[in-house]
């Protein structure tokens, strides 16, 4: 089996160098298809993986040592077990349709080799940071995603937007990952090893108020990736990447990777039920806060970011409650819609010649039917109608909520399901129902190559199946591992209550959004010149605050540490220490006048100067041996 | 009426006068010789001075030996005292003059070597000097000091320039004066204790438990101006950078070495003792005066324009950094003073001789002195060999490891350190720092500008075989230094442990 | 041969250099490429010959000098040395072979060979004289390449830097010289070897001020903060290659002595000192990494990114356990590729533009493909990305650290945003956005010479990202050997407590004291 | 009133003072080196007297030498001032002084 492991590890790495060799070739379409071949080795590959865990076991290699000082030992070690497979899965398909896609999408963009070993680097390290059997190669995963995010992001380097955006989320992140670090010291030094198997065996052994702070530590650099308030603002400014990588990176897998740690650490969370709750409650928050800012922005790229922010926080309200294969169950479903509606969306663009504001758009039905149905059928999975995907895992997370009988968080995520549901149709309802308003501005759609929607396909069948035929076998499977906690209510009459008055507030939503905007759209100015539409439209201002608070600061502050204080004090004082000296001999060297009398009164002057001291001296003789000096 | 007195001869051991007396003998031998024919070249008269100091130096470590066997040997009525101290002073004397004789033989004409007369004084000059080491009576000091001073005086002003007279006026005028303190000094000494001979004295003084303090403080402010002057030690030192600047470079490097260590020597005997008995005054004294002359003569050399000004006011830091072994007064510290001024001897004598090198007969154009910066601007693109050399001497003075003086240098902070000023051993090392400033500069001039256009005239003018191997010598003993720091130390610490210091 | 292989690296470099004299000027790049390959092949040799699992000091050769004052020419390597000689002959293999320096390439090779004489010299000496000699000599060499071949404030620049570093380590030897007299006091010998020193266990007092007294030194040279004022000036007069050994390998000195001398000399009072140099080592990190973000000038953020670095150094060593200590050391290396490849990196710029301002660029990866390519792995690896070298080092000196304060390494651990900031921000405004400049838009992808110098980089990069054990095992036995005989030295109760006690845990893999 | 040691003392010192304050005021180089043998002439009082009071020649000894001494101090000197004479014509202080600094 460990042939598989390594083959699903390195061949999206050998993928990204074959694509790297013609990085600064023109566009030669083998590395496209390279590397998607490679990536659909590396998704065999963990299929067979899958099948050998289900079978209930699991693989567990060292390939090397990596990190050995003093007592510190870390190996490249890598995992195989139920929780790493199910990313594994989730990563390679679709990493795989994205590469697929890809192909189409980025068919005229000069940097086409360029952006394959970028996208198929990113796959790697996203392999590293599941499979990886320690901490410390977790976080040469999460540090490389980040690497390659910043990469992707920044792809299209000549935008100015796209590179500051790059570099938000390189940093943004870097704040979190500096806490990680910290939380992975924390366990070192409390328990000698970042090896998982060792750390999860030991932390009951040690101190809780240690454990709560490594827990903080970690959540806060899962926070980070998986842009939790108050790290959030990188991911809607990261959508100035590709679309395709916004599916993959944006929605699918990195962005996860936070929940995947706290699901793969449950064993430090379950001692911790404090920070849980406090990482449940930051999820409702979030789901809720991310919301609303979906709710009227008019980039569609961004309204699907606000929306996988949501989602996020769907998953660590599941995960902080102690129900980390929920949590994970919905990262995958939710892994497969919103890739779907992504690409879905990069289809759009692609007809609008990169336009993003669904308002300039609409009745895209007729020219790109596959593009509707697949969205729209994206677009119900999210909303978590049954019986798609979305129904589910995200209904779970509400019954999780109810069962453990947190109703205010249950409260707000069921009051953002059902934003959910609105902003999702909205936003299917501008592009693809009303007039073509596109019209005007010359635009004529065409639907998008017959390959891509057909790499689309797998997507959307998941979408729709994942949640009905995976979830029993997947709970079996993941249990194995995780805690095993299935939330019933045991209640039948508030089940069902339960269950259809969601679905019926959801479909109201829906139908709400589509009444609103499926026709025509009417700008209401009076409510967009609201404080309530302002607020949100401008993400509650934070991104604003954050320039004005932290980067201006810095800059300005950075300033006055260079000119001010490096070139005014400190090197000042050096430079001016120097001076004094030489000063002074330009001063004092005019005593050597050259004037013979005035040396012979030097002279003179010394010896009454020593005969004063002397007879001064003789008056208070005193013998002190000067040597205690 | 007097008693005859009797004296056999052996007990006045007159042996002892034998290096001296060679060197005297050598003046006359010249003289005798211009007497006969004149007229003749300088190279003869050169070969003739080399020889007789050769024999000299010969007769000293013959008594260097004869040190080690029967320790120190007095002789004359008791005026001369030939210790580890006096041998390894006139040895530096005599090597260092020796090295010095050679650069007469200039490929330029200068003024000075066409007479006898220059090469007889100087070897008066060096008798002067031996005895003033080889003595530790007042008289014979004073005898040996002024005729050394008046030699000297003489030999600046055969360079025949309106500067060098000058310089020699100023130098004889605070010489004279020089002399008046070291006489008055010396009154005071023999009216306390009725003796001339210091160790007489310091036995007279222990006597009476330095009951007159304060005269002994007055007689000691005299000496030390005496001999503050002859060292250069401020505010004494005036006259340093004006003779260095109107004497040849030649004859200035030769002044920066031997009668210093003549005075060194002097201070030693005279000073160590007081410093022992316990006089703070005259450690606290010391102790500023090293401080003040380290620390004030690097400020001035800072602001020089001229190389060979910056050399003079650098010497007086050496010579303040060096007088620091008087106030340590410890074995190390002595034998450090002996180390020091060997390895500056040959660094020195190299820098001064680089000038001399480079003399050129009239000044250049918009300048006033012989050896501004400005002349040794990108000399590693037009002499590359001379600008290393050059730089190599510079490095070694500021104390570069692992050159020459580094080493001296080392073993004299050792020393202070060891002898428990800490205080003293960091401003000594502060000093270097500073001091290193106005070496770089003239590394900065010869390797980081362009040459000026119009000094060409000014380079290699005055080499010749003889100034080259002189130079070679210095660089070789400069950049080898380190294997010769060892058996130096052991001989010098065995001489100055020998003779009580 | 074997036994005298440390005096052959040593003084082969200087003998060739001698030697270059006689070489006419046209020959002499290939000349100084053949010596400084030799020299490298040696220093490889040297590295096949050590033996990785002995703590202790190999090759160790003993001539007298002075043995009088107990001055001996005495030196030998471990681990800890070992790899930074390496780097050494490897910066000096590169500088030659990338050095597009036009004018009096004679001297500028001699000079470089000579350079690498005294670079070599210090990290094999044993001896604190010979130590010194070599450490002051470096000097020299450098106040020429930077002043004769520098910008225009090259003058100021090259006699700031020597004058500032030669007065510390004017201080610093008046520290050795006490030590020698300690140790006299102690035997009734002299001696300067390191070896003798470290079996002397000195009165806590004592401690304090020798360690503040060769602190100087070693701090000016690091540079730490506030001494490192004639970094940036040196930096941005130098030449390409006077910035790279500078940064590679010059800067090394300071902290490799503090792990040489400092450490295992004055146990109680590096302890008594962690955490003012911590606040120090914290302050380098921080405000220079402030200070880099807001220059204007791509070379001196880069310079400033060394004093950042440094500061993660100088607290991995004051971490005072094995992880630290092997952690920083295996980030001196790991600085010394990445910043020389950095300088390397500005200087392939200059030489096209001859400017260095930030503003004058722009958009040049689309011109420069490969180059943006290299200079930004290279960004990565200096950003501390895992897998590159420099995360190894820095993520084992902050965890070494993070075992005595938590505080200072959360506010240490910055590292690795600020650092994010000033490199990332530097490299968009230079590489991303559209050419805006005229004269960038014909500019030449980097040529073959250039690649010759910086692919090597870049491989060693990654090699000792992903697989650092070849390197960190050997120093770091060589390291719990100094931490044990720290241990062993220890006398007040916070030092024991806070050095670790390596034989009691057991955890030594080879349990052998240096000396 | 008897002559005692402490009067010829006196008597040197007030004369050594008065050859001090001579080089010092003194802008005429003769009347400098006068000043000069006032300085050691003050000395050989001193001397004299303490060799007699002592009963002990050597410090008349001392002044003879001290006498010889200053005779070739004013041969060199004066030929120096000879020489600077011929060259500049003037014997004033003041006007020598070309280097400086």
């Amino acid at each position: 089996m460990e042939i598989y492991l390594y083959i699903a590890l390195f061949a999206p790495l050998v993928g990204s160098l074959f694509a790297g060799l013609f990085g600064a070739s023109p566009k030669t379409v083998i590395t496209g298809i390279v590397t998607s071949g490679l990536l659909f080795t590396s998704f065999i590959s963990s299929a067979i993986l899958l099948s050998f865990v289900m079978s209930g076991h699991t693989v567990h290699v060292e390939m090397m040592t990596w990190m050995a000082a003093g007592d510190l030992y870390i190996p490249f070690g890598f995992v195989v077990d139920q929780v790493s497979v199910t990313m594994m899965m989730v990563v390679s398909i679709v990493s795989t349709v994205v590469h697929i896609y890809s192909i189409g999408y980025m068919d005229h963009d000069k940097g086409f080799n360029r952006f394959f070993s970028y996208l198929s680097a990113f796959v790697f390290s996203m392999m590293v940071l599941v499979m990886s059997d320690n901490f410390l190669g977790l976080f040469i995963g999460w540090e490389g995603v980040g690497l390659c995010s910043w990469l992707l992001i920044g792809f299209w380097y000549h935008k100015e937007s796209a590179t500051w955006a790059a570099n938000e989320a390189f940093i943004m992140n870097r704040i979190a990952d500096l806490a990680m670090l910290i939380g992975i010291f924390m366990m070192y030094w409390s328990l000698g090893s970042l090896q998982y198997d060792v750390v999860f065996a030991n932390i009951g052994n040690i101190p809780v108020e240690v454990v709560t702070w490594i827990g903080i530590f970690l959540f806060i650099g899962a926070m980070g990736k998986s842009a939790q308030f108050p790290l959030h603002t990188w991911l809607a400014d990261a959508m100035e990447g590709p679309t395709p990588v916004s599916a993959l990176i944006h929605a699918a897998t990195m962005v996860t990777a936070g929940v995947y740690l706290v699901v793969r650490a449950n064993p430090i969370y379950d001692l911790i039920p404090e920070v849980g709750l406090f990482i449940a409650s930051l999820g409702a928050f979030v789901a809720m806060f991310a919301a609303t800012m979906a709710l009227v922005n008019r980039d569609m790229k961004r309204i699907i970011a606000y929306s996988t922010l949501s989602q996020l926080g769907y998953m660590f309200v599941a995960a902080g409650l102690g129900a980390y294969w929920v949590a994970l169950f919905h990262l995958m479903a939710h892994a497969f819609f919103k890739a779907l509606l992504f690409l879905g969306a990069g289809n759009v663009m692609h007809a609008m010649h990169d336009e993003l504001d669904p308002f300039k758009m609409g009745g895209l039905k007729k020219s790109m039917k596959w593009t509707w149905i697949l969205m729209t059928l994206a677009s119900v999975a999210l909303a978590g109608i049954y019986p798609l995907a979305g129904f589910f895992s995200k209904d779970l997370i509400l019954e999780v909520a109810f069962v453990e009988q947190h109703y205010i968080l249950y409260t707000v995520l069921l009051l953002t399901a059902g934003l959910t549901a609105f902003y999702s149709f909205r936003l299917v309802a501008l592009i693809f129902h009303g007039n073509e308003r596109h019209l005007e501005h010359g635009i004529h759609p065409h639907e998008a190559y017959n390959f891509v929607l057909f790499a689309m396909a797998p997507l959307g069948i998941l979408a729709v199946i994942a949640g009905m035929a995976f979830k029993t076998p997947y709970y079996e499977m993941v249990t194995q591992l995780l805690p095993a906690i299935e939330y019933h209510i045991h209640n039948h009459t508030v089940f069902w209550i339960m269950t259809i008055g969601t679905q019926l507030f959801v479909i109201l939503a829906i139908a709400y959004a589509y009444k609103k905007y499926a026709k025509a759209v009417k700008v209401d100015e009076k409510v967009e010149s609201g404080f309530f539409y302002q607020l949100l439209y401008n993400q509650y201002f934070i991104p604003k605050i954050y320039d004005e608070v932290f980067s201006k600061p810095y800059l300005k502050l950075s300033k006055l540490a260079w000119k001010e204080i490096d070139l005014k004090i400190v090197d000042a004082t050096v430079d001016g220490i120097a001076n004094v000296i030489y000063r002074t001999g330009e001063k004092t060297h005019t005593m050597q006048d050259g004037n013979l009398s005035s040396m012979l009164r030097w002279m003179v002057i010394g010896l009454v100067v020593l005969l004063v001291l002397a007879v001064a001296f003789t008056a208070g003789y005193n013998v002190v041996n000067l040597r205690a000096m | 009426m007097l008693e005859p007195i009797n004296v056999s001869l052996a007990s006045l051991n007159i042996m002892t006068l034998a290096p001296m007396l060679i060197a005297i003998v050598g003046a006359l031998v010249i003289l005798c010789i211009d007497l006969f024919k004149g007229g003749l070249h300088k190279s003869l008269y050169v070969m003739v001075s080399l020889l007789f100091l050769l024999l000299d130096l010969g007769a000293i470590i013959d008594f260097g030996n004869g040190f080690l066997k029967n320790g120190t040997v007095l002789g004359m009525f008791d005026v001369m005292l030939i210790d580890g101290l006096a041998i390894m002073a006139q040895i530096i004397i005599v090597v260092g003059s020796m090295l010095f004789i050679p650069l007469a033989l200039t490929s330029k004409r200068f003024h000075e070597y066409n007479y006898p007369e220059y090469f007889a004084l100087f070897l008066f000059m060096i008798a002067g000097f031996q005895f003033m080491v080889a003595s530790d009576n007042l008289i014979m000091i004073f005898i040996g000091l002024e005729t050394a001073s008046l030699a000297l005086y003489t030999l600046i002003a055969l360079h025949n320039r309106s500067k060098s007279f000058e310089a020699a006026v100023k130098y004889f005028t605070m010489g004279a004066l020089a002399a008046g303190f070291f006489a008055f000094g010396s009154m005071i000494f023999y009216a306390i204790t009725g003796s001339v001979e210091i160790n007489q004295i310091a036995l007279a003084l222990a006597k009476d438990e330095y009951a007159n303090i304060g005269f002994v403080l007055i007689a000691v402010v005299f000496l030390l101006a005496a001999i503050g002057f002859k060292i250069s030690m401020v505010p004494f030192h005036t006259w340093t950078p004006d003779v260095y600047e109107g004497s040849s470079a030649a004859l200035a490097g030769y002044m920066s070495i031997v009668p210093k260590i003549a005075g060194f020597v002097v201070a030693m005997r005279l000073f160590e003792f007081l410093v022992h008995s316990g006089v703070v005054w005259l450690q606290v004294v010391l102790y500023v005066a090293v401080v003040v002359t380290m620390t004030a003569s690097n400020i001035w050399a800072l602001v020089q324009s001229d190389v060979k000004r910056m050399l003079a006011y650098s010497s007086i830091s050496h010579a303040g950094f060096v007088m620091a072994a008087i106030l340590i007064g410890t074995t190390q510290s002595n034998s450090g003073l002996f180390l020091y001024w060997a390895l500056f001897s040959f660094t020195n004598l190299g820098a001064f001789t680089m000038l001399w090198v480079n003399r050129q007969k009239n000044l250049l154009p918009g300048q006033s002195s012989d050896h501004p910066y400005e002349k040794f601007a990108g000399m590693v693109k037009t002499m590359p060999m001379a600008a290393v050399v050059m730089a190599l001497f510079m490095l070694s003075l500021a104390g570069v490891p692992p050159f020459g003086l580094f080493w001296g240098k080392m073993y004299m902070i050792g020393s202070a350190v060891t002898g428990g000023y800490t205080v003293l051993a960091l401003i000594m090392a502060l000093n270097s720092a500073i001091a290193a400033y106005y070496y770089l500069k003239l590394i900065v001039f010869m390797f980081m500008k362009e040459p000026m256009p119009g000094y060409e005239q000014g380079y290699l003018l005055n080499a010749s075989l003889s100034l080259k191997t002189i130079i070679g010598i210095a660089a070789v003993g400069t950049i080898f230094a380190v294997f010769a720091v060892n058996p130096l130390l052991k001989v010098i610490t065995l001489f100055v442990y020998n003779s009580g210091y | 041969m074997q036994e005298h292989i440390l005096s052959i690296l040593i003084f082969f470099p200087a003998l060739a250099a001698m030697l270059g004299f006689v070489v006419h000027k046209d020959s002499a790049r290939a000349y100084g490429i053949t010596v400084a390959a030799i020299e490298f092949f040696l220093s490889l040799w040297l590295w096949h010959l050590y033996d990785p699992m002995t703590s202790g000091m190999q090759f160790m050769e003993m001539a007298p000098l002075i043995p009088v004052f107990g001055i001996n020419y005495l030196v030998g390597i471990d681990g800890i040395s070992l790899f930074i000689i390496i780097l050494a002959t490897f910066f000096t293999l590169i500088g030659i072979a990338s050095l597009t320096e036009t004018r009096r390439v004679k001297d500028m090779i001699i000079t470089l060979l000579f350079l690498e004489m005294t670079m070599i010299g210090v990290f094999a000496a044993l001896d604190a004289i010979v130590f010194y000699v070599f450490w002051e000599l470096s000097l020299v060499p450098m106040l020429y390449i930077i002043g004769a071949w520098g910008g225009p404030l090259r003058i100021y620049a090259s006699v700031k830097f020597f004058l500032y570093t030669f007065t510390g380590s004017l201080v610093m030897l008046v520290g050795m010289l006490f030590m020698a007299y300690f140790y006299y006091q102690a035997t009734g010998q002299w001696s300067f070897s390191l070896l003798e020193w470290y079996r002397l266990i000195l009165p806590v007092n004592f401690q304090m001020w020798l360690f503040a007294a060769f602190f100087l030194g070693f701090a000016i040279k690091v540079p730490m903060f506030p001494f490192h004022t004639w970094l940036p000036y040196a930096h941005g007069q130098a030449p390409t290659i006077g910035s790279v050994i500078l940064a590679a390998i010059l800067l090394k000195m300071g902290t490799y002595a503090f792990v040489r001398f400092s450490l295992p000399l004055f146990p109680d009072a590096s302890v008594a000192f962690m955490f003012p140099i911590a606040i120090l080592a914290v302050i380098m990190i921080v405000y220079a990494a402030m200070v880099a973000y807001a220059q204007e000038d791509i070379k001196q953020v880069v310079a400033y990114s060394s004093v950042s670095h440094m500061g993660v150094i100088i607290l991995g060593i004051f971490a005072l356990n094995v992880e630290g200590i092997s952690g920083s050391v295996f980030l001196m290396i790991g600085h010394g590729v990445v910043s020389g490849a950095l300088f390397l990196l500005v200087g392939v710029l200059y030489d096209r533009r001859h400017t260095k301002l930030i503003s004058e660029f722009g958009g040049i990866a689309s011109v420069m493909p490969r180059y943006a390519t290299i200079f930004g792995i290279m960004m990565m690896a200096s950003v501390g990305l895992p897998l590159t070298i420099n995360f190894v080092g820095e993520f084992l000196s902050l965890l070494g650290f993070y075992k005595q304060s938590h505080a200072y390494t959360l506010v240490a651990g910055t590292a690795i945003i600020v650092g994010a900031i000033y490199m990332l921000s530097a490299y968009k405004k230079v590489f991303f956005g559209t050419v805006t400049k005229e004269e960038n838009k014909n500019l030449k992808d980097v040529n073959r010479t250039e690649l010759l110098g910086l692919i090597p980089l870049v491989i060693v990069a990654i090699w000792l990202g992903v697989y650092p054990k070849p390197v960190l095992e050997p120093i770091n036995n060589s390291v719990e050997a100094i931490v044990q005989l720290m241990h062993d030295k220890a006398q007040t109760p916070e030092a024991q407590k806070r050095i670790p006690n390596l034989a009691e845990t057991g955890t030594m893999n080879s349990a052998q004291e240096a000396h | 009133m008897e002559l005692t040691l402490n009067h010829y003392l006196v008597l040197s010192t007030i004369l050594f003072a008065i050859g001090l304050i001579g080089v010092m005021r003194r802008k005429n180089l003769l009347m400098l080196f006068f000043a000069t043998e006032i300085l050691l002439n003050a000395v050989n009082i001193g001397f004299a007297a303490i060799s007699h009071y002592r009963g002990d020649y050597t410090g008349q000894m001392f002044a003879f030498f001290i006498i010889a001494i200053a005779a070739s101090e004013v041969a060199v000197g004066l030929g120096l001032l000879i020489v600077w004479y011929k060259r500049t014509g003037k014997i004033d202080l003041d006007q020598m002084t070309s280097m400086r600094g």
